[in-house]
């Protein structure tokens, strides 16, 4: 496809105005290939290499789109705000200059050159940005508590150990625009005092790893990582460390060991990982999409980032879109937008002219919300009351065709394969709760079920370990807040509205 | 005959009587019992059909086969408060051993009649056809009491017949013992 | 020996003094309040795993692991509220469901802890559906057998092999409830390189899954073991 | 033997860099499945002897990332995303579709070996689901046919350059 281009435009002797690049996602991946012409953010989807000819003759030569194959879904990058993925699909991931080009590296010299430490974490504590891992804890609090720990020498990982099925917003970061995660440990690692990072990263991406991996290495030759940086008495060392399949690495202290060659099995706090981390050493533990909103509200002042979103929750936020929905990709909206906007506005709808059912916000141990709740902005409080939670950000609509019981069964089961097995809750009591839904999606259940469902789930999400037990029962607790009608037609009239339950049975008529 | 005694039944599922045994080894206090209680049913009565109208049941032993279950059943719907006696009731205990093998009831037949070393070994063909899986009897129907124990001791049996005789819900906190 | 300062908390509303760094379930024992624990034990590392020391910390509506969690100053702590003693019911559940736990055929009759716990708190039945695991028990060593039918993945025995003995012969494979107890490379015990035949997993092991053939029980449990050899380390 | 004599050196190189350190198991793992293909008993006995590691501690971290594999893979493999969106949109279907015509359970490899249907929990293709990968290459909106003629056509040896 790319040569395709650059042949066509040698073709019409257009190289010294027209330079055809490679980027990373532009977040639109159902209609892929995809071809974005700036000026003018022009994208075409779908393109063929036939297409690439015909784009760069009549809109780069003669200056008209070609309509036909325009990407014309105004909404979804109307009510979008790109922060954190600001670069992505404007840039080549693989060239240090493009990110520089456009501002890269500027906040880092901003720190080294004109701000303390302090004057750094203050910074982001007025910003209000919270980790966007899933739990909301206040970043600049994490960085001060970090920075005050006496023990050196300091660690950072960052958490690109995206592990919830459904998410894929931190591998497409990676993969457009790996410097902005670099610069942001750097400045982490300038406010609290640390000279090695780490990043952990799922090995079943491999464009991220190698787009990092090179990151890393022209970071090194310009003196970005390394020893005296930007010839200041500032170091700072990256490596990257690889997952291998473990969805519990995910967890904070569960990361760490896994960092130290591990079994991946978290460990209860206090102490907390700001004092005790990696090697028993103070430790920041941040997702990657935080930091790469640190470089932005360094460069542009807390007062500038506190005008996105809510004023309680601020900034943005990158969701994967994904379901039964017209227009699935990444996207990054605005704290405090509502999910009808998400999956109206942006997503377009449901797909295939269906009717909604429900909306899965926060991955696997999410909760699955109905149409009223769509009215519901989006902000870990707000999210937290109706039953669900931020999580990594994947939001997965579900149409009629979906049964809740079975859909809470999924997530059930994909909760216990990936339970570490350390605590009773989640291991022991996760597995008995998967039989009472394997008895009723096949006609067994009793109604006394649904009792000992909800007291079992109570159980686990107030006596697990880690965050893994204790919100792995969302799912379970919103269907049964929400669609609870469905669990007692499965049990009174064995019945499934969805005719998704009961299949061995029809099978046998 | 009162009609103000507690009409009481006890019944033998799968399990070995010890219970049973535990039952008549409240000994003397069976006297201050028997003022209170009538025994409408039992294995060591002969009363051939499950009486209507029973107000405590007190059944021993697992649900195994066919005919327990409807027995289990038919019990249920003549009972007031329904009471597991002993592990066998209450958590399948010996008789569920076999629930670790697939396909248990067919193991355990094989094993019992073929396994010997006999020329006319045959399954019979008149016993009750084994259940899957042998269960305790609160997966099959609602149970109001439980009291466990390998057997469960007398003074325990006793502790709870009499609170529940005088309307009271007796406690298992440090009571419950297993095995 | 500079002795750590002593701090003051209320545990069940009884005022205490124990050193800074005492663990509430330490603080709690040595004045006569006893937290159940299955996985704790005095003179390994703790573990966190068995949730049943969860105890109420007034301020916060979250649980506390009382194994680990350090006494703090004026903390007050509550250890047997009736939310905690419905979970600590609950737990024990899913850990009688969770496997093969049959009493009156377990070679730990009488001594498990787990039994004993049922016992204290009243759970007279286990509402959960029970699963029968099918797990071979491992004889071919001399005289230790592991029935991992009855294990309820504690670590005590992996954690005294690696702590107290020293040669890790012990540790899990796997996750979730796949979990299990291994020897070496996942071998059997008979041939297991790395075994000492120290028998201190067997003393300490809460249930029955661990145990040594033809051995009375009582003779076999000694759960103190691995704080008394700890204490004589210590000595100077 | 050449062939693997040159494999103990380059895992020897590996452990060199790492300078035989315990907390770099997990990438001695990553790069040892690398040059082996998998992890068998003899391996994870040698990397245990290297970094002076208790080979249960080994076995133990092996076994509890479902991306070690232990037993020799197929000489072709079917991956099937397991994430939430394929899901949704029926990756079991196309599971069981392809267990039924190559004759093989998920998790395990064909009789003659040349086949294996293994599992991953998201690839993060959501937007494509259902995804399915064989050997390197993803098929997106995957759907029963095209899988399978896929499928056949890799078996058969035919090079299929179409995404």
């Amino acid at each position: 496809m790319l040569k395709a281009f650059e042949d066509a435009v040698k073709e019409f002797g257009v190289e010294n105005i027209c330079k055809v690049a490679r980027t990373g996602c532009i977040g639109t991946c159902s209609v892929g290939p995809a071809v974005l012409v700036d000026p003018g953010d022009y994208l075409y989807q779908c393109v063929t290499l036939e297409n690439a000819r015909e784009i760069v003759q009549k809109h780069i030569v003669l200056g008209e789109p070609v309509k036909r194959i325009l990407y014309n879904n105004e909404g979804y990058f109307q009510k979008q705000q790109r922060l954190v993925l600001r670069n992505a699909g404007k840039i080549d991931p693989t060239r240090i200059q493009d990110y520089i080009s456009v501002g890269g590296y500027f906040a880092l010299a901003k720190c080294l050159a004109t701000m303390t430490p302090q004057g750094v974490v203050d910074e982001i504590t007025n910003s209000g940005l919270r980790g966007r891992g899933g739990a909301g804890f206040p970043v600049g609090q994490k960085w001060s508590l970090v920075a005050r720990a006496h023990n050196t020498p300091k660690y950072i990982v960052a958490n690109l150990d995206e592990g919830d099925p459904g998410v894929f917003a931190n591998r497409t970061l990676a993969e457009a625009d790996p410097h902005a995660i670099i610069e942001g440990m750097l400045i982490a690692g300038y406010a609290i005092g640390a000279q090695k990072g780490y990043i952990y990263i799922r090995s079943e991406y491999p464009l991220a790893i190698q787009t990092l991996q090179k990151a890393i290495a022209q970071a090194k030759d310009m003196n970005l990582l390394g020893d005296n940086i930007l010839e200041t008495q500032h170091k700072f060392d990256l490596e990257l460390r690889f997952g291998a399949g473990a969805f519990v690495a995910g967890e904070e202290t569960a990361i760490l060991v896994s960092v130290e060659g591990r079994r991946a099995q978290p460990r209860p706090r206090p102490p907390y990982p700001a004092n005790q981390g990696l090697w028993t050493k103070p430790t920041l533990i941040q997702n990657v999409e935080s930091l790469a909103n640190a470089p932005l509200i360094v460069l542009n002042g807390w007062a500038w980032f506190k005008s996105f979103g809510l004023p309680n929750c601020t900034g943005t936020k990158c969701f994967s879109l994904t379901g039964e929905i017209n227009n699935p990709g990444l996207i990054e909206v605005p704290m405090g937008i509502t999910l009808r906007e998400i999956v109206y506005d942006i997503g377009g709808g449901i797909s295939n002219g269906k009717k909604f059912k429900s909306v899965l916000v926060g991955g696997p141990s999410g909760g699955c919300l109905p149409e009223p709740l769509l009215e519901a902005p989006i902000d870990y409080d707000s999210l937290k009351k109706v039953g669900a939670i931020m999580g990594s950000g994947g939001i997965v609509v579900l149409n009629e065709n979906s049964c809740m019981v079975d859909t809470a069964r999924y997530f059930t089961d994909f909760c216990i394969e990936e339970s570490c097995g350390k605590c009773t809750p989640c291991r022991a009591g996760l597995a008995r709760v998967k039989e009472i839904f394997d008895r009723i999606t096949t006609g067994e259940g009793e109604l006394n079920d649904i009792d000992i469902l909800e007291k079992a789930s109570e159980y686990i999400s107030n006596a697990s370990l880690c965050g893994l037990g204790q919100t792995a029962p969302n799912p379970i607790l919103t269907t049964l807040r929400y669609f609870r009608e469905e669990y007692l037609e499965h049990i009174v009239d064995k019945k499934c509205r969805a005719g998704v339950c009961f299949k061995n049975e029809k099978a046998e008529e | 005959m009162s009609a103000k005694k507690t009409r009481v039944a006890t019944v033998w599922l799968s399990g070995c009587s010890g219970c049973h045994m535990s039952f008549l080894d409240q000994d003397e206090r069976l006297i201050e019992l028997a003022k209170k209680i009538q025994i409408v049913h039992s294995p060591i009565a002969d009363v051939k059909e499950f009486p209507e109208n029973v107000d405590v049941t007190l059944i021993e032993g697992a649900v195994a086969n066919e005919e327990q279950l409807e027995m289990l059943k038919k019990v249920r719907t003549r009972t007031r408060v329904l009471v597991s006696l002993g592990d066998c009731a209450v958590s399948g205990n010996v008789a569920a051993l076999r629930n670790s093998w697939n396909n248990s009831d067919m193991a355990v037949l094989e094993r019992a009649y073929k396994a010997p070393e006999d020329l006319q070994a045959a399954i019979p063909n008149m016993v009750p056809k084994l259940l899957i899986k042998a269960r305790p009897l609160h997966e099959i129907v609602k149970v109001d009491f439980y009291i466990p124990g390998c057997p469960p001791s007398a003074d325990l049996i006793n502790y709870v017949l009499t609170e529940l005789l005088s309307g009271r819900t007796p406690s298992m906190e440090g009571r419950a013992k297993y095995g | 020996m500079t002795l750590n300062p002593m701090i003051t908390l209320k545990i069940d509303g009884v005022q205490i003094s124990v050193p800074e760094g005492t663990t509430i379930l330490k603080a709690a024992k040595d004045n006569g309040i006893l937290i159940p624990t299955l996985c704790d034990l005095e003179g390994l590392t703790p573990y966190g795993g068995c949730r049943l020391c969860l105890v109420e910390v007034t301020g916060s509506p979250k649980l506390f692991p009382a194994c680990i969690t350090p006494a703090s100053p004026g903390m007050e702590v509550t250890t047997n509220s009736d939310r905690l003693k419905d979970y600590r019911r609950t737990a024990v559940q899913m850990l009688m469901a969770e496997r093969v736990h049959i009493c009156a055929v377990c070679v730990a009759n009488d001594h498990c802890e787990l039994q004993a716990l049922a016992n204290q708190l009243g759970v007279d039945h286990v509402a959960l559906e029970r699963n029968f695991t099918r797990e071979q028990i491992d004889s071919s060593h001399d005289f230790l057998v592991i029935d991992r039918n009855r294990c309820i993945l504690c670590t005590r025995c992996i954690r005294i092999c690696d702590q107290i003995e020293g040669v890790h012969t012990l540790d899990l494979k796997l996750r979730s409830k796949n979990t299990e107890v291994i020897m070496d490379l996942d071998e059997s015990w008979g041939n297991s390189c790395s075994c000492t035949s120290c028998r201190k997993c067997a003393k300490v092991c809460p249930v029955g899954a661990i145990y040594i053939e033809g051995e009375p029980i009582t003779q076999t449990k000694n759960r103190d073991v691995a704080e008394f050899i700890t204490a004589r380390r210590n000595r100077k | 033997m050449a062939t693997s004599d040159n494999r103990r050196i380059r895992l020897e190189k590996v452990l060199k860099e790492h300078n035989y350190q315990e907390s770099a198991l997990l990438e001695i793992l990553h790069s040892a499945q690398e040059i082996y293909g998998y992890l068998d008993r003899n391996l994870l006995m040698d990397i245990a002897g290297s970094l002076n590691l208790p080979p249960s501690h080994v076995y133990g971290v092996t076994t509890f990332y479902s991306f070690f594999k232990m037993r020799k893979p197929g000489e072709h493999i079917v991956t099937a995303c397991l994430g939430t969106a394929c899901y949704v949109k029926g990756v079991e279907q196309i599971i069981a579709a392809i267990e039924k015509e190559f004759n093989l359970k998920r998790g395990g490899s064909t009789a003659d070996g040349k086949l294996s249907l293994l599992f991953t929990r998201c690839i993060g293709a959501c937007a494509m689901a259902p995804a399915i990968i064989i050997d390197d290459q993803v098929i997106g909106k995957a759907t029963k046919e095209i899988v399978i003629s896929k499928i056949k056509n890799t078996l058969g040896g035919i090079k299929d350059e179409t995404v």
